[in-house]
């Protein structure tokens, strides 16, 4: 199936909740809204010609740049991306999903933005999910137990996010 | 000063273990400092077997009653103990009360026990060592060796041996064995949910 | 006597204890490092286990936002620590993916080389490591004797034993040294008769197998549905191997060897070796099974090394060229999954095309999802259960907490 | 010793006392110093398993001081204490373990009569007092305050009760052989030739031996069935918490154990102090009129013992060093399930072989084959024995050495 | 007299196991945890058993025309069944146990299970 084929298809099916796709790009993605991400997920999985049954990495990618000059050059709007991507072990084919989100909640500084969780769809996403939130700062929506899961349960802030300011001080021990 | 001796000597020292650790059993509150002191009361009554000559009952002492039944109840004791159970106070009136029959009880007994004087010191014996476990194994199975020159044929004939209370003990053994089996049979239960009792 | 009732709720029980929490790590001797357990139990029956990692968290994404693609190389190394070449490997492929450059054919098969190698000291620690786990300690000193010995030749091609730094975008740092080849095939011809020894020790000797066999039943469905990879996947019976099923830039690199999955089908291994036989009580998906699994791959390894050298000899051309330190790097995003030892090691790489340094690597590693599955494994197993279920996961915390 | 000393020494019971704290610290040396070789033997043994050499600078060329430095260092160690463990339990812990396995070694014989305190339930005894060791593990585990502690000690708890089942039926085939519970009796009797040692005695024995070596292996908590202490599961188990000189005594009563019960099969099975061959009858030793001559004799047969405990002490490592460890569930399964029939089963047919074929099939005159013919218990060996049988009846016997309790009890009620 | 110089006697044994009965009758009487019950039962048997050895002694009485060996045969049917009797009653005071999360004999007085 042709990458415009497919994303035809998911279009059919799930009108306006895909909201574009890349196919010059090294891995071809497809852009789903993150109200229609669970559903998207479980048809990508449970579609017999589909199959997508793996779920390999869930990555947080923040595109923000702190320096306005530098800003001012990029081609992008300050985002968060959280990329999906699915494998299906039968085909033998892979997919990349992508939720675009702004980077703040109703861009009120601090409150994080949300996703829908594919926990449900995947077992594997529970973990993936933990280690973007912590570190990337996306809150999944209907996570079983959403705990930091790499830094310590007190820390303060989400490191890969690029405004991320590192602590001085953490229990007494000097940060720099 | 007369010349030290030693049977005296080693009685007096497991016999004061003995009492010193019933004493210690009574007077502790902790469950597991009971179940210690209990251990060492009675190996140090095992001890006094041995003084006693009875090797077999001294060594049984030891590999059933404290290797076995107390390992047993320090078992149960750490099964149990925790929390409200390790330490419970006896109230004072259940002390004093078990103080005073106890302590009428103990004149009582020592009256008795030192009443006789044959019992007082005893005779000096020469120095035999006997072999018992086989004799006991022969009188547990109905032949009494040690007997076996009694010359009154009514008692002769009395001297039939344990073989009877020895089967009782066995069946005792086996019924006691399959009730324990019962008793400690495993139930299940839910997690949080009510206990069953069936 | 894994506790298997139908209820998960109902526990059977003689006496009445009370659930009791206990921490099994960070400092436990068969946590492979820094990772806490925190089981739930009742007598000796485990009825949760919670894992707590982040113990050996380093922020090595972070440090990748701060560095060029070559330079994040030994941030790698440090990841899998027991198989830094496949680590090294899984990045630069991922960014020659971007920067779409393509290898001569002689690095090709170097890389291989170099990769099986690992692949087998890797197996043989956690084979080692496994019988700690379960309580005998010479397999441990004997597999490290033999890696020992890799580790002697990797050493004279790069000089590190640990952290490699080898392979790298573009190819390797540097070709094998003269006189290599010869030593590495005498190794392997010194090997393989010695893992007969392993299987003797281990794989078939009784009191392994009934603490291995039907423990930690991991079913292909869950292992797929949990993400788990490598041989974790593999010894639940589901044929896949990145070697073969992977993309295109990967597989591509094994092109013409020959080698077949280790996985089981219609209840038998592969045989092209005198593979012991899989004992009655073992179940598919079984902590014997994963482990066995291992051992197999240890021997597909040697095969592929020896086709590998046969390649590499006959090659010609160059060996590789390393990207210079401070490449820039095209705009864009990839993301490569190689199969690592202990699974599917994927790195994603973007970029924003203004420099060398990338905007954001992130790395998926297969102990991470392996390990997520433990305590679906471990819910009403025993205690002497755990290290058994978690050492057959065969994890390394460095690549866990990154 | 003590009938020596008294004619040098001017109080009569100074003598006793002497000649007690010389037996006593020789028992406790061949404990003590036993178990610096035997950690040392144990590390060279597990090196040479493992394809390295084990210690080797400390104290020369084979690292034999390696152990005494250890020591040295453990008892400079910090003496800690969790806080909320049961202090007079925690601190007593060790001692009972030491106590109880030094303890076995009253009545063990190291040579022909050479024997601390000759029992005439010698062998009951001893694994009676072995057995008790599992106090101080239960009382360290359950006094440590730490859950890994406790589940040690509850392993430990359920695995010896369990293990003195089938342990206790081994040893008593042997003793149903020789007839008696004395293990000095009982070594008397498998001298000669080596075919006079019970475990060639008839099949029954042979397996009961294994059995027996099982369980005993179990019994002192020795690898596969190391529990209590399962490094991989539970830390370190009972003694996880201890450290310094106090959990160093936990391993001196391991190893003095070992050598128990090792002790034990080499009497029980193996002959004692009696060799392969005859050698100490051939060269004129056996000669029990002569004290010098039958000091070498006893000399040598004490290094015949030595040997043979050296011999299944190693065999332990070895086997520690080769398998993995069992599961709790298996281990308690291996005992109820196989080791404790197999034992009873033995035991039945050594019964009926000592019945019907009392003088075994291939030397029909063998040593006990006599003494079986006229004595059903009790039975002297050699028949020829000190004071002879006593005049009741054959059965009844006075033995001719008295324990030393006896002895001392004996002689002085005379004397008063 | 002086202990140490004067051969012990049977009386010497009795006074041992009445105290021991006695301490485990008080143990029995006043301890509130079943166990400490039982470790009383245990005592009060214990005593029991130095009499029936002592009785039954040939050091302490070289006569022995009295019980000779039955002392020692009770003793070993008193610790055999003593064994029985602590496995009984553990067993009954963890199904207790389990049944009413305590080990209080004061608040087993209810009948039914």
């Amino acid at each position: 199936m042709s990458g415009q084929a497919f994303v035809e298809r998911l279009k059919k099916v799930f009108g306006d909740k895909i909201t574009g796709a890349n196919f010059a790009a090294i891995d071809p993605w497809v852009d789903v809204a993150p109200a229609g991400l669970v559903e998207v997920c479980r048809y990508l999985r449970d579609e017999p010609d589909l199959r997508f049954d793996f779920l390999n990495c869930i990555s947080g990618v923040d595109y923000f740049e702190p320096d306005a000059k530098k800003a001012a050059k990029n081609d992008w709007q300050p985002h968060t991306e959280v990329v999906y991507h699915l494998s299906s072990l039968p085909k033998k084919t892979s997919l990349v999903l992508k939720v675009i989100l702004p980077r703040w909640k109703n861009d009120k500084p601090g409150e994080l933005p949300e996703v829908p969780s594919v926990t449900g769809v995947w077992s594997t996403a529970d973990w993936h999910e933990r280690e973007v939130f912590d570190l990337s700062g996306v809150r999944f929506t209907g996570h079983p137990d959403l705990r930091r899961i790499l830094c310590p349960e007190d820390w303060v802030g989400h490191p890969l996010r690029k405004d991320y300011e590192m602590p001085l001080e953490y229990h007494g021990i000097r940060g720099r | 000063m007369d010349a030290i001796n030693w049977h005296s000597f080693f009685f007096l020292f497991f016999a004061l273990l003995a009492c010193g650790f019933s004493l210690a059993v009574v007077m502790t509150s902790n469950i597991v400092h009971m179940a210690f002191y209990l251990t060492l009361a009675l190996g140090a009554t095992s001890g006094l077997f041995f003084l006693a000559g009875a090797d077999f009952v001294g060594a049984m002492q030891l590999l059933i009653y404290v290797g076995g039944t107390l390992v047993l109840l320090i078992f149960g004791v750490m099964l149990t103990a925790k929390g409200p159970f390790i330490s419970m106070k006896t109230s004072a009136g259940d002390l004093v009360l078990g103080a005073g029959v106890g302590g009428a009880l103990l004149v009582l007994l020592l009256a008795a026990a030192t009443q006789v004087d044959a019992w007082r010191v005893s005779e000096p014996s020469p120095p035999v060592a006997q072999v018992t476990a086989s004799r006991l194994g022969m009188a547990l199975l109905g032949a009494r060796v040690d007997k076996l020159d009694e010359k009154d044929p009514v008692q002769a004939r009395g001297m039939s041996g344990y073989l009877l209370p020895f089967e009782i003990v066995s069946v005792h053994l086996l019924v006691v064995l399959i009730g324990s089996a019962y008793l400690a049979r495993p139930k299940k239960r839910m997690v949080g949910g009510p206990v069953d009792t069936a | 006597m894994a506790t298997q009732l139908d209820d998960p709720r109902i526990i059977e029980f003689d006496v009445r204890t009370d659930e009791m929490l206990v921490n099994m790590g960070p400092q436990h001797p068969s946590t492979h490092g820094v990772l806490r357990l925190v089981l739930r139990t009742d007598g000796e029956v485990v009825s949760e286990v919670t894992p707590h990692i982040g113990y050996l968290h380093r922020c090595a994404e972070k440090i990748g936002e701060n560095l060029t693609a070559r330079q994040w190389i030994p941030y790698t190394d440090r990841m899998d620590y027991l198989a830094g070449m496949n680590m090294n490997l899984g990045w630069a492929l991922a960014v020659e993916k971007l920067m779409n450059l393509e290898l001569p054919e002689k690095a090709r098969h170097l890389r291989v080389l170099i990769v099986e190698m690992n692949r087998i000291a890797s197996h043989l620690v956690g084979m080692g490591a496994y019988g700690l786990d379960l309580g005998t300690f010479s397999p441990f000193l004997y597999a490290f004797r033999e890696r020992e010995k890799i580790l002697d030749l990797f050493e004279e091609v790069c000089g590190a034993r640990l952290t490699y730094s080898y392979i790298t975008v573009g190819g390797a740092t540097a070709d094998l040294p003269t006189g290599w080849i010869e030593t590495c095939e005498r190794f392997l011809a010194q090997l393989e008769p010695v893992i007969e020894e392993y299987h003797a020790l281990l794989t078939t000797n009784a009191i392994f197998v009934r603490r291995t066999a039907g423990i930690g039943i991991l079913s292909p469905e869950k292992a797929i549905d949990y993400g788990c990879t490598g041989p974790v996947l593999r010894g639940s019976g589901v044929d896949h191997d990145l070697r073969r099923d992977g993309e295109q830039r990967y597989t591509e690199m094994y092109d013409g060897y020959a080698f077949e999955v280790i996985v089981e089908k219609n209840g038998h291994y592969p045989k092209d070796h005198n593979y012991p036989a899989v004992p009655g009580s073992a179940v598919l998906g079984d902590c014997w099974h994963r482990f066995y699994v291992r051992m197999l791959e240890v021997m597909q390894s040697i095969d592929l090394v020896r086709q590998a050298i046969d390649r590499y000899s006959m090659a010609t051309g160059s060996w590789g060229e390393p990207i210079k330190l401070t490449e820039k790097l095209p705009k864009g995003e990839a993301y490569l999954e190689t199969e690592a030892p202990r699974g599917q090691m994927g790195f994603y790489v973007v970029s924003s095309g203004s420099g060398a340094i990338p905007w954001r690597v992130r790395a998926r590693s297969s102990s991470f999802c392996n390990l997520s599955v433990t305590h679906d494994l471990c819910r009403g197993c025993l205690i002497a259960d755990v290290p058994a279920i978690v050492g057959s996961l065969d994890i390394v915390m460095g690549e866990i907490d990154r | 010793m003590a009938e020596f000393l008294q004619a040098y020494l001017a109080p009569w019971w100074l003598a006793y006392v002497v000649a007690a704290l010389v037996h006593a610290v020789l028992l406790i040396n061949v404990v003590a110093v036993g178990a610096l070789i035997f950690i040392w033997l144990e590390r060279k043994v597990s090196g040479r398993i493992q394809d390295r050499l084990g210690p080797t600078r400390v104290g020369g060329k084979f690292g034999w001081l390696q152990t005494l430095a250890d020591g040295l260092k453990l008892i400079t160690k910090e003496d800690l204490m969790p806080e909320g463990a049961d202090g007079m339990l925690f601190r007593m812990a060790p001692y009972i373990s030491f106590c109880a396995s030094f303890a076995g070694y009253l009545a063990l014989p190291f040579a022909d009569n050479w024997v601390g305190a000759r029992l005439n339930t010698a062998v009951f005894f001893i694994l009676a007092v072995l057995g008790l060791e599992v106090f101080g593990v239960i009382l360290a585990g359950y006094a440590s305050a730490s859950k890994w502690s406790l589940f040690g000690a509850m392993r430990e708890a359920a695995q010896v009760v369990s293990y003195e089942v089938p342990l206790g039926m081994c040893a008593v085939v042997p003793v149903l052989i020789a007839g008696s519970m004395d293990l000095v009796t009982i070594g008397q009797m498998q001298h000669g030739w080596f075919t006079n040692w019970f475990v060639f005695h008839d099949p029954f024995t042979f397996i009961t031996f294994w059995v027996y070596f099982t369980c005993a292996t179990a019994s002192v908590n020795r690898a596969p069935f190391d529990l209590a202490e399962a490094e991989s599961e539970l830390v370190a188990g009972f003694h996880t918490e201890y450290s310094g000189l106090r959990w160093s005594i936990f391993f001196m009563a391991e190893y003095g154990s070992m050598f128990a019960v090792s002790g034990l099969a080499a009497i029980l099975f193996f002959g004692g102090w009696n060799g392969p061959l005859p050698i100490t009858e051939w060269l004129g030793l056996a000669d029990t009129t002569n004290p010098v001559l039958s000091y070498l004799g006893n000399f040598i047969g004490m290094l015949n013992f030595m040997f043979k405990c050296v011999f299944g002490v190693t065999f332990m490592m070895w086997v520690r060093w080769t398998l993995p460890r069992l599961r709790i569930d298996q281990v308690m399964t291996t005992c109820l399930k196989y080791c404790t029939p197999i034992a009873a089963a033995s035991f039945l047919g050594a019964t009926l072989w000592t019945y019907f074929l009392p003088g075994g099939l291939i030397l029909p005159n063998n040593a006990y084959g006599l003494v079986r013919e006229g004595q059903l218990i009790d039975g002297p060996y050699p028949p020829a024995d000190a004071e002879g049988p006593s005049k009741e009846t054959a059965n009844e016997k006075t033995a001719g050495t008295g324990d030393l309790i006896s002895q001392v009890a004996g002689e002085h009620r005379g004397r008063d | 007299m002086n202990l140490l110089t004067q051969p012990v006697g049977v009386s010497h044994y009795l006074i041992v196991g009445a105290i021991m009965f006695v301490a485990g009758v008080v143990c029995m009487a006043t301890k509130r945890n079943a166990l400490g019950v039982l470790m009383g039962i245990e005592l009060v048997l214990n005593g029991a058993n130095v009499n029936f050895v002592a009785f039954g002694s040939v050091y302490l009485r070289p006569e022995v025309t009295g019980i000779g060996l039955d002392g020692q045969l009770v003793a070993l049917f008193v610790i055999v069944l003593a064994a029985a009797e602590a496995a009984v009653a553990l067993a009954i005071t963890l199904n207790f146990y389990n049944n009413h999360s305590t080990v209080d004999v004061d608040q087993a007085d209810e009948l039914k299970g």
